[in-house]
């Protein structure tokens, strides 16, 4: 036994340490002690984000079972970024009475699912990725049903776990056509003895559409929009931003890695799908009165976005879909902060109920514009940046038309994004919603997510350093 | 002769002057810096006159100067539009007709604006009008030329429309600009295909014969005439336009609106003859067209008739002293047109034109002013509130009546001379044109008789308050335009003024001369018959011509054609469907566009139908469809 | 960075002032102090300018700076001047002080209001000094969002749906214009070295001639929506009639010229050959643009409207003339953006104050206003009179060196529409004084409106600002015009380069 | 003898799997539906004894049928009362559940049945226990310690979860 | 071992695809996961048969069935702890109550 083995996975480690801490701490701290459990899991999960910012490895381990990079590095802390915006998010929430006696759970769970995603992106075989997979998943249903007791909590619970065990079947189904076509499961085996046969492309298209579920393109993107209505705010912040960003990233490794030699196959099927999700996600929000499931479509237009980066299949491409979703993370977790401090003080979500928000919340009004014009892509805001690095990279690689339809898409969801705006800045309405005093906690993560969304775009290092580690994907 | 810039610089000083600090002064500091002003301008004038007409003649012709010129636009490698001063005879001319005439209405206008709102602006337009028509005789190239051109008719619109209260006044200042300015652009396409062929702008280039228009355009054709002749009938549409010939002349008699003294200096005296000085300056060229020149002979010929039939019916004086004017500029334009070449017999046309351009100024401001004071007296410029006004106003009625006699071609006055020589020149082209204008020249001396009897004899009106003599500042200018009226007749103008340059010496042909006065002398006759009792001849004669009568009065509709073809068809036909197009056909494309995205967002809702099987068979099927697609594919 | 960026950080220098401000006599200090820096900058700039073309620098664009930005993307801000983007920078800042004046009194929130408006400067002063691609694109659409706001929260009328047609179509045209510059930049070398500098890809000139087929079209429309180019001129109407005053201004004075501009910079200069190819079809379209237009402001009713199809009129002449490739026209073209700018940012800032006093955009219940506020009717009339071209104010020198600069071109096709796109002097001359006519002259129409009160001192600041640029570029345009036309030959010379 | 036995033990369990199958998903009563299921995970257990992978029949049966069975059984007893019938399924919604089926059948059959399987070499009998201990603890290629150690994460998560979710509080 | 491969496998297809019928046309909750684990089963035959028919010289296929029917009981019972949850909320576990939030 060499054990020497799990020294690779430094990441992961720190990770399982951070949540058996809390485990225990949960378990035998006592009820007075437990006030600070927010603090403390915000500070450990910061303490382990830093651990990451140490030299990434590059190599195998466990037989090329696991694998990292610095490409792969570089997604986790993306990804551990985020996260921690979201716990920090969540303190407020997770305090209220109903949900305070699982407050535990929650970040158990949370950490549990960011542990899967680590794994997934960091498997070198479709094992172990499988199993990322679920852990990054199934955790995610009893977090949406968290809020047990109300309708929308576990109706989208229930939709979430059957569509999630659905297509992880289908998933299934099709990563056994590609072992029967194959023989391996092994990523490097199968690049190496890859053959384009019918059989592999059928197993192919439904191991995406697993994929699809993930990340929510159209057309296995329907459970997207209910779930993140019903879903606490905080979950569904999690889901829109962390859970779609790991599973884009695997997407695009996987591909790219493991399927690169088929990419003929895959390339137009993509293509396909950006055009689908984009479109179908933009015409679905444009009517959407509730603000989360209104994010939820624009989650899903996003990822057609973030696709645009998987089918360049290039390092520009790799770079700009980790940037991307960079910033996507702070864009989107801007506006469901705001949301969050506004459905906690008020209970209201629905667009209309943001009407002359600006009159009285100045700064949420002004947060959630900044966050809404960085979606839309409109600079000095990093969102700009993002999208037309992620419209360079197609372009690189010839996808003219794509790219045009996706701009031409940007229109539509330029319209509904100022739909927004539109109420808070310019609507008048008589019942206002009165001034909202937020927690510290929630003020501290928008004004981060706000300060990310301005500064992400216009200093380069940031991308510069992505690009830079992309290229040992 | 560098002095002659403050020719041009001093008015407009004045203007901005007048016209920024103006509203601060008194009437009386803004009027006199004005009328100072000008007299001080018309002193120059005469002083450069007298320098320029004296200097030696070089080769038999007074040379042309340039005392001043900068390049102020440069377009291509070589045209640019510069701006100078040019003298020669005819710019020399035309100054001291311009500065005499408005250096007579400004102290005319003293008094007969007296106590007017907007007393400074008046002053202030009218240094933009002298220094606008200024600059437009003294161009050096034909762009300096369109852009004094534009200028002088700007400062018209602003003066028609002086009384802006009036809507009358407004229309009609709207009118003067609309219709000109369409001619405008005719002379604009004109310069530009003009300055296309001969590449370049300037005027000595162009009259001097170094480069040819028929030359350079030699062989091209459009709807089969050649380029030359539209590039100059082009041009003289510029020039139809602003010396209002038919059709092109319906502005004019509206332009009357504005105040008397603005009708005399711009409306009679200046600015419609810009017209016959702009062809007069591209005579050389013109000359070498000559199915323009026919083209100018017939408009000029058919508008005098015109003007001169509708003038005999008109009831409102100044409208039959405007119509008097279109009449008479016509005249000038058939002189020209006439004119067959540069030099010897065929070259009198030329300078008959611009004799009796200089001869007409002087008389018809003495008209005009003489109607300004009895305008001002009576308050009306109504035939009707008038009538045995000799008996009030007789300093008035005099220098009226030498204007009368003027026009009419009677002997010894200035009319006389240079109608006379107008005759003689079409006379010289075909006999036809010589009895056309006989003729229109008899209705002339009818048509200012009935006027002068209706206004000085007849029956006297009822007076509200009884009409008296106008003050000193007014019947001064009538004196001295009167003056000028009787002796410019024996200026030799020949000496100065011809096609050629080349000295001529005027001497009138008895036969022409002898049948012209009969005719003028029967048409006065008639006219006092007619007119110097009250009686019911004229009605009578009205009635035994009903018809014509009404469609003279009517000014044979003309007005209400272009009424029509404006407000029917541009307005009804063109822009309101245009408009209409552009909201409900471009702009609602655009809606539509967004309409069928928000319908097809609400067709597709039932897509996400909320239950969890449907979503789970869209789901495989989707991921079915992907699948045979590659089957069917590979 | 060199002096040039100062274009951008003055803005930006008072947006922080602005957030600090506290009350509404900070706020309109930091306003008025920060737009007359810019106007001083952007004179200083214009003096060195031409100090360094005297002293024989002949290079196509001064003051080039270059850092990289995004290494990795090749992306760099890139900034330098040439004559045109001199021109077009004094013009901003002109517009800009006035529009400051204009909007002394903005009401609610002046800080937003100021706030944004800067934002809108940042973008379109960014626009002028780039030579970038990238950074163009960019400042370009930084000057496009905060239109949304400006319009939406301070407009007047049907204002949120005239914000959001603005904003969707011009974002509708930047997304063809995006495709356009990676189209560009990935083919702008044929040795590999991808460049974004437009300089650089001009040298290089390795577009190729199908590539060109489509990356031109796409630029150019994409510019021209915001050129107000027919048929996707309609935000226009709607956007202007509803936008504050100072925004009217900003936006038909200064914003409408980017389209222009990025339509010779990037399409035309960096794609000759296309140009020759294609712009048969934009002269049809920009023709249609000039007397379309100008028919349409013949019948309307709000006077806000007729501006704003009088921009695109004029505008459409601007393209139009770029269309004519030659460096005549090309200079009338620029010289029609000042013209156009400098008078429809006066025409926009006296019916902001008129409808201010009135309440009331309808010609049809106005009238006799020159007796009641004498200043801003003679400075209307005088806007009114440069919008038809009287000599000596400034749109009868774009006017006519873009007429003669067309008419160089001697076949049937040009001079058709030359004569076509000519008539637009009479039809415009119809609609301006048919507006004066009934604005100002007559009768007053609403008893109400004799005790309204002339202009006050910041307006006046506003209008004179205005009017005396606009004099001063129609009395001594030649070396203005000089300047343009040394900078437009290098871009006319190269299309010419193809016919 | 032996392989007609096999084929014969074969085409029964097969035939116990499909008809099963389809009872289970068919049927109204939804403890037997849960009983067809055993049934199914039972016989899927025989195809892997047949293959001779024991050790995975023996899992099988031991999780599944009873493990997973049982879990049913109570979630079954806990939330319907006995005898009772589900509503009779909307044809609409059969229709759709048909064609999903049908034409997911046809398309994976069709690529399975028309794929060309190079089978490398017979398969030699049992898989012996040592193997498999080694592998499921081996820390090399075809090892699985790690899957193992992260199945074992997932796990502990569901039962967080499902605790979270399943007690009153 | 005389048996054909394929036949296996379309055994697993058909358990595969009764399974999707079941998920899609049942209303009960636990019978659509009933109807779930047959797609999850028969995903592990082909598993298991690709790896015995195909590649016997690797036990992949053999473990990743392993885990799956691992993650098969782990999935499973966490979604009978929200049916629990569900029928202890609405006292039943039709899907048909479960669209409330929809376009």
């Amino acid at each position: 036994m060499d054990f020497s083995n799990f020294l690779w996975m430094r990441d992961e480690l720190t990770l399982l340490a951070v949540i058996l801490i809390l485990f225990l701490y949960d378990v035998f701290g006592t009820e007075k002690s437990r006030r600070f459990f927010s603090a403390t899991a915000c500070t450990l999960l910061a303490v382990q984000t830093a651990l990451l910012f140490l030299p990434a490895l590059a190599g195998e381990a466990f037989g090329g079972m696991y694998r990292t990079s610095p490409a792969v590095n570089t997604v986790k802390i993306v990804l551990n970024a985020g996260t921690l915006l979201v716990l920090i998010q969540a303190t407020a929430w997770i305090r209220r009475a109903d949900v305070v006696i699982r407050r535990g759970e929650f970040y158990i769970l949370t950490l549990m699912t960011l542990l899967g995603m680590y794994l997934m992106i960091s498997s070198g075989n479709f094992l172990l990725f499988f199993i990322g997979l679920e852990t990054a998943s199934l955790p995610l249903t009893a977090l949406i049903a968290i809020e047990k007791y109300h309708h929308d909590s576990y109706e989208s619970a229930a939709k979430y776990v059957f569509i999630a065990l659905f297509s992880s079947s289908l998933m299934l189904m099709g990563l056994s056509f590609i072992y029967g076509a194959v023989g391996t499961l092994y990523f490097s085996d199968i690049a190496a003895r890859l053959a384009g046969t019918p059989l592999l492309y059928v197993g192919l298209v439904f191991f995406m559409a697993g994929m699809g579920f993930k990340i929510s393109i159209v057309p296995f993107h329907l459970w997207t929009a209910d779930v993140y209505q019903g879903a606490p705010t905080s979950i569904t912040a999690y889901l829109s931003v962390i859970s779609k960003g790991a599973a884009a990233a695997a997407l695009m490794l996987i591909l790219f890695k493991v399927f690169a030699p088929v990419a003929v196959v895959w390339q137009p099927v993509l293509w396909g799908l950006i055009v689908v999700t984009i479109t179908v996600g933009n015409l679905f929000a444009v009517r959407q009165k509730n603000l989360k499931r209104f994010m939820a479509f624009s989650s899903i237009s996003q990822a057609g976005y973030i696709l645009l980066g998987v089918i360049a299949g290039s390092a520009t491409g790799m770079a700009s879909l980790i940037y991307y979703v960079l910033v996507y993370i702070f864009s989107n977790l801007a506006v469901f902060g705001v949301i969050s401090v506004i459905e906690n003080a008020t209970g209201k979500v629905c667009m209309d109920d943001y009407n002359g928000l600006y009159r009285t919340n100045p700064k949420l009004s002004v947060a959630m514009m900044l966050a809404l014009f960085s979606l839309a892509g409109i600079p000095p805001f990093a969102g700009f940046f993002s999208k037309f690095f992620i419209f360079y990279a197609a372009v690189q690689e010839g996808f003219y038309v794509l790219v045009f339809i996706a701009l031409l898409n940007t229109i539509i969801s330029l319209y509904y994004y100022l739909l927004v705006v539109k109420a808070m800045f310019i609507r008048q309405d008589d019942c206002l919603i009165p001034a909202v005093q937020s927690d510290g906690a929630s003020r501290f993560c928008i004004a981060l997510c706000v300060a990310g969304i301005v500064v992400i775009g216009l200093l380069s290092c940031i991308y510069t350093a992505i690009s830079g580690v992309s290229f040992g994907m | 002769m560098e002095y002659s810039l403050i020719i041009l610089l001093l008015p407009m000083l004045l203007f901005f002057v007048l016209g920024i600090g103006g509203h601060k002064m008194s009437h009386r500091t803004a009027g006199l810096l004005g009328t100072g002003g000008l007299f001080v301008i018309t002193a120059l004038s005469y002083a450069v006159a007298a320098q320029y007409f004296t200097q030696p003649r070089v080769e038999g012709i007074y040379p042309t100067l340039i005392p001043f010129h900068i390049e102020w636009l440069r377009f291509t490698e070589w045209l640019h539009i510069d701006l100078g001063i040019l003298l020669d005879p005819i710019s020399v001319m035309m100054l001291v007709v311009i500065t005499t005439v408005s250096c007579m209405v400004h102290l005319y206008s003293f008094g007969y604006m007296h106590g007017e709102m907007g007393f400074q602006r008046y002053y202030a337009f009218l240094s933009l009008f002298t220094f606008s028509m200024l600059g437009l005789v003294v161009a050096t190239n034909i762009f300096q030329m369109y852009i004094f051109w534009e200028l002088v008719g700007v400062s018209s619109y602003l003066l028609i429309g002086f009384y802006y209260t009036k809507p009358a006044a407004v229309s009609a200042s709207k009118k003067a600009f609309i219709v000109t300015r369409f001619a405008d652009l005719g002379f604009l396409l004109g310069i530009l295909l003009l300055s296309y062929y001969t590449k370049t702008f300037d005027f000595a280039v162009l009259t001097s014969g170094e480069v040819s228009l028929a030359a350079t355009t030699a062989g091209k054709t459009f709807l089969g005439i050649s380029v030359a002749s539209w590039a100059m009938a082009l041009v003289f549409m510029g020039g139809a336009g602003k010396s209002a010939m038919f059709p092109l002349h319906i502005w004019l008699p509206d332009a009357m609106e504005g105040p008397t003294p603005v009708s005399a200096l711009i409306h009679a005296a200046t600015m419609v003859v810009a017209g016959v000085y702009l062809v007069a300056r591209l005579f050389p060229i013109y000359v070498t067209t000559p199915e323009v020149l026919t083209m100018i002979t017939v408009i000029g010929a058919v508008t005098a008739l015109y003007a001169a039939v509708v003038a005999c019916v008109q009831t409102d004086i100044k409208r039959v002293l405007a119509f008097s004017t279109i009449s008479q500029i016509a005249f000038m334009m058939v002189a020209l047109g006439v004119t067959t070449e540069m030099q010897g017999h065929g070259a009198l046309g030329y300078m008959a034109s611009m004799f009796h351009l200089f001869t007409h100024a002087m008389f018809k401001a003495l008209l005009f002013l003489g109607a300004g004071a009895i305008i001002h007296s009576v308050h009306s410029n109504e035939m009707s509130a008038m009538g045995g006004l000799r008996k009030y106003m007789p300093f008035t009625h005099i220098t009226f009546l030498i204007a009368c006699l003027a026009i009419s071609g009677i002997p010894p006055f200035s009319g006389f001379f240079s109608k006379d020589e107008i005759l003689a020149a079409a006379f010289e082209k075909s006999a036809f044109w010589g009895i056309w204008l006989s003729l229109v020249a008899g209705l002339t001396a009818f048509y200012m008789f009935r006027l002068y009897y209706n206004i000085f004899w007849g029956e006297e009106a009822h007076h509200e308050h009884t009409p008296h003599e106008a003050p000193k500042t007014m019947t001064i200018p009538l004196m001295f335009l009167a003056a000028v009226t009787c002796v410019a007749g024996f200026i030799p103008f020949g000496h100065f003024v011809t096609a050629g340059g080349y000295s001529y010496d005027i001497h009138l042909d008895w036969t022409v001369a002898s049948v012209s006065i009969v005719i003028a002398l029967a048409a006065i006759v008639l006219a006092t018959w007619l007119y110097m009792r009250p009686n019911d001849k004229p009605a009578r004669m009205a009635d035994s011509m009903r018809r014509l009568h009404t469609w003279a009065y009517h000014r044979f509709y003309l007005d209400e054609v272009y009424m029509f073809v404006t407000h029917k068809i541009i307005f009804r036909r063109i822009c309101e469907p245009i408009a209409w197009f552009d909201r409900h056909v471009v702009d609602a494309t655009m809606n539509l566009m967004a309409a069928l995205t928000q319908s097809a967002s609400y067709r597709i809702r039932t897509l996400q139908s909320g239950r969890l099987q449907a979503y789970a068979t869209v789901f495989l099927l989707g991921a079915l469809f992907i699948a045979f697609v590659l089957l069917c594919v590979w | 960075m060199n002096f040039l960026s100062l274009f951008v950080l003055i803005p930006l220098l008072m947006m922080g002032g602005l957030a600090l401000a506290r009350n509404m006599k900070q706020i309109r200090a930091v306003a008025a102090v920060g737009s007359s820096l810019q106007l001083l900058l952007a004179a200083v700039v214009m003096v060195l300018f031409l100090q360094e073309r005297a002293a024989g620098n002949t290079a196509e664009m001064l003051f080039i700076a270059d850092t990289v930005w995004y290494a990795p993307l090749n992306i760099h801000y890139t900034v330098g001047i040439d004559g045109v983007s001199a021109a077009m920078l004094l013009l901003s800042a002109i517009v800009v002080f006035a529009g400051v004046f204009a909007s002394w009194k903005i009401d609610p929130l002046p800080r937003e209001f100021f706030l944004w408006l800067i934002l809108l400067l940042i973008g379109v002063f960014g626009f002028f000094i780039s030579i970038n691609l990238f950074t163009m694109f960019m400042f370009y659409e930084i000057a496009l969002i905060p239109m949304y706001l400006l319009i939406g929260v301070w407009g007047s009328g049907n204002k949120t749906y005239s914000a959001m047609k603005l904003t969707l179509m011009l974002m509708g045209g930047s997304a063809l214009l995006l495709i356009g510059i990676l189209g560009i930049y990935f083919h702008s070398a044929a040795d590999g070295n991808l460049t974004m500098n437009i300089l650089e890809i001009a040298r290089n000139n390795a577009i190729p001639h199908e590539a060109q087929y489509y990356l031109f079209p796409l630029t150019f429309v994409g510019f021209g929506v915001l050129g107000a180019m027919f048929p996707f001129h309609t935000w226009s109407p709607d956007g202007h009639a509803s936008a504050p005053t100072a925004v009217s201004m900003l936006h038909a004075g200064v914003l409408m010229k980017l389209g222009g501009y990025g339509c010779f910079r990037v399409a035309m200069f960096l794609m000759p050959w296309a140009a020759t190819q294609l712009s048969w079809i934009f002269l049809i379209l920009t023709g249609i643009s000039v007397v379309y237009g100008a028919f349409s402001a013949c019948v309307q009713k709000d006077l806000k409207y007729i501006n704003a199809y009088s921009s695109v009129s004029h505008c459409g002449l601007v393209l139009f003339a770029l269309l004519m490739w030659n460096t005549t026209a090309m200079t009338g073209a620029v010289l029609q953006m000042l013209s156009h700018g400098l008078m429809t940012a006066l025409f926009f800032a006296l019916i902001g104050m008129i409808y201010g006093r009135t309440h009331t955009r309808d010609i049809r219940e106005m009238g006799g206003l020159m007796k009641i506020m004498p200043f801003l009717s003679v400075c209307y009339v005088i806007a009114g009179l440069a919008s038809l071209g009287l000599p000596g104010l400034s749109g009868f020198v774009a006017e006519m060196t873009v007429f003669v600069g067309s008419f160089q071109w001697s076949d049937t096709f040009h001079r058709v529409f030359t004569i076509i796109a000519c008539t637009s002097i009479v039809i415009t001359a119809v609609y301006i004084l048919r507006v004066v006519g009934k604005l100002l002259y007559g009768a007053v129409q609403d008893e109400h409106h004799r005790s309204l009160t002339d202009a006050v001192w910041f307006e006046r600041l506003s209008a004179i600002t205005l009017i005396v640029a606009v004099a001063a570029i129609g009395m001594a345009p030649g070396w203005i015009s000089r300047l343009i036309g040394d900078s437009m030959s290098v871009i006319s010379e190269r299309i010419l380069q193809y016919i | 003898m032996e392989q007609i036995a096999n084929h014969i033990i074969f085409f029964l369990l097969s035939a116990v799997i499909v008809v099963c199958s389809i009872m289970a998903v068919t049927s109204r009563r939804i403890l037997r539906a849960a009983t067809y299921l055993l049934f199914v995970l039972f016989a899927t257990a025989g195809f892997y004894f047949q293959l001779d992978y024991h050790f995975l029949g023996a899992v099988q049966i031991t999780i599944y049928a009873g493990g997973i069975v049982v879990l049913f059984v109570f979630a079954i007893l806990l939330t319907s009362k006995l005898g009772e019938k589900s509503d009779r399924i909307s044809s609409t919604k059969r229709a759709w559940g048909l064609a999903a089926a049908l034409l997911g059948a046809l398309i994976c059959g069709y690529t399975l049945c028309t794929h060309d399987f190079f089978p490398q070499f017979a398969a030699d009998g049992e898989v012996d226990m040592k193997t498999l201990g080694h592998a499921l603890m081996g820390m090399d290629k075809y090892q699985y310690l790690l899957p193992f150690e992260a199945v074992s994460i997932l796990l502990l998560a569901c039962i967080i979860g499902g605790i979270m979710i399943a007690r009153k509080r | 071992m005389e048996i054909p491969m394929i036949y296996y496998v379309v055994v697993s297809t058909v358990m595969f695809f009764a399974g999707v019928y079941g998920f899609v046309t049942r209303k009960n909750l636990l019978a659509i996961l009933i109807s779930l684990e047959l797609m999850l089963n028969a995903v592990d035959i082909n598993f298991v048969v690709f790896n015995r028919y195909l590649f016997p010289q690797q036990l992949e296929g053999f473990f990743f069935t392993l885990f799956a029917v691992a993650i098969a009981a782990a999935e499973t019972a966490i979604a009978i702890a929200i049916i629990i949850n569900i029928y202890r909320n609405i006292r039943n576990i039709k899907v048909d109550d479960l669209d409330k939030m929809k376009y």
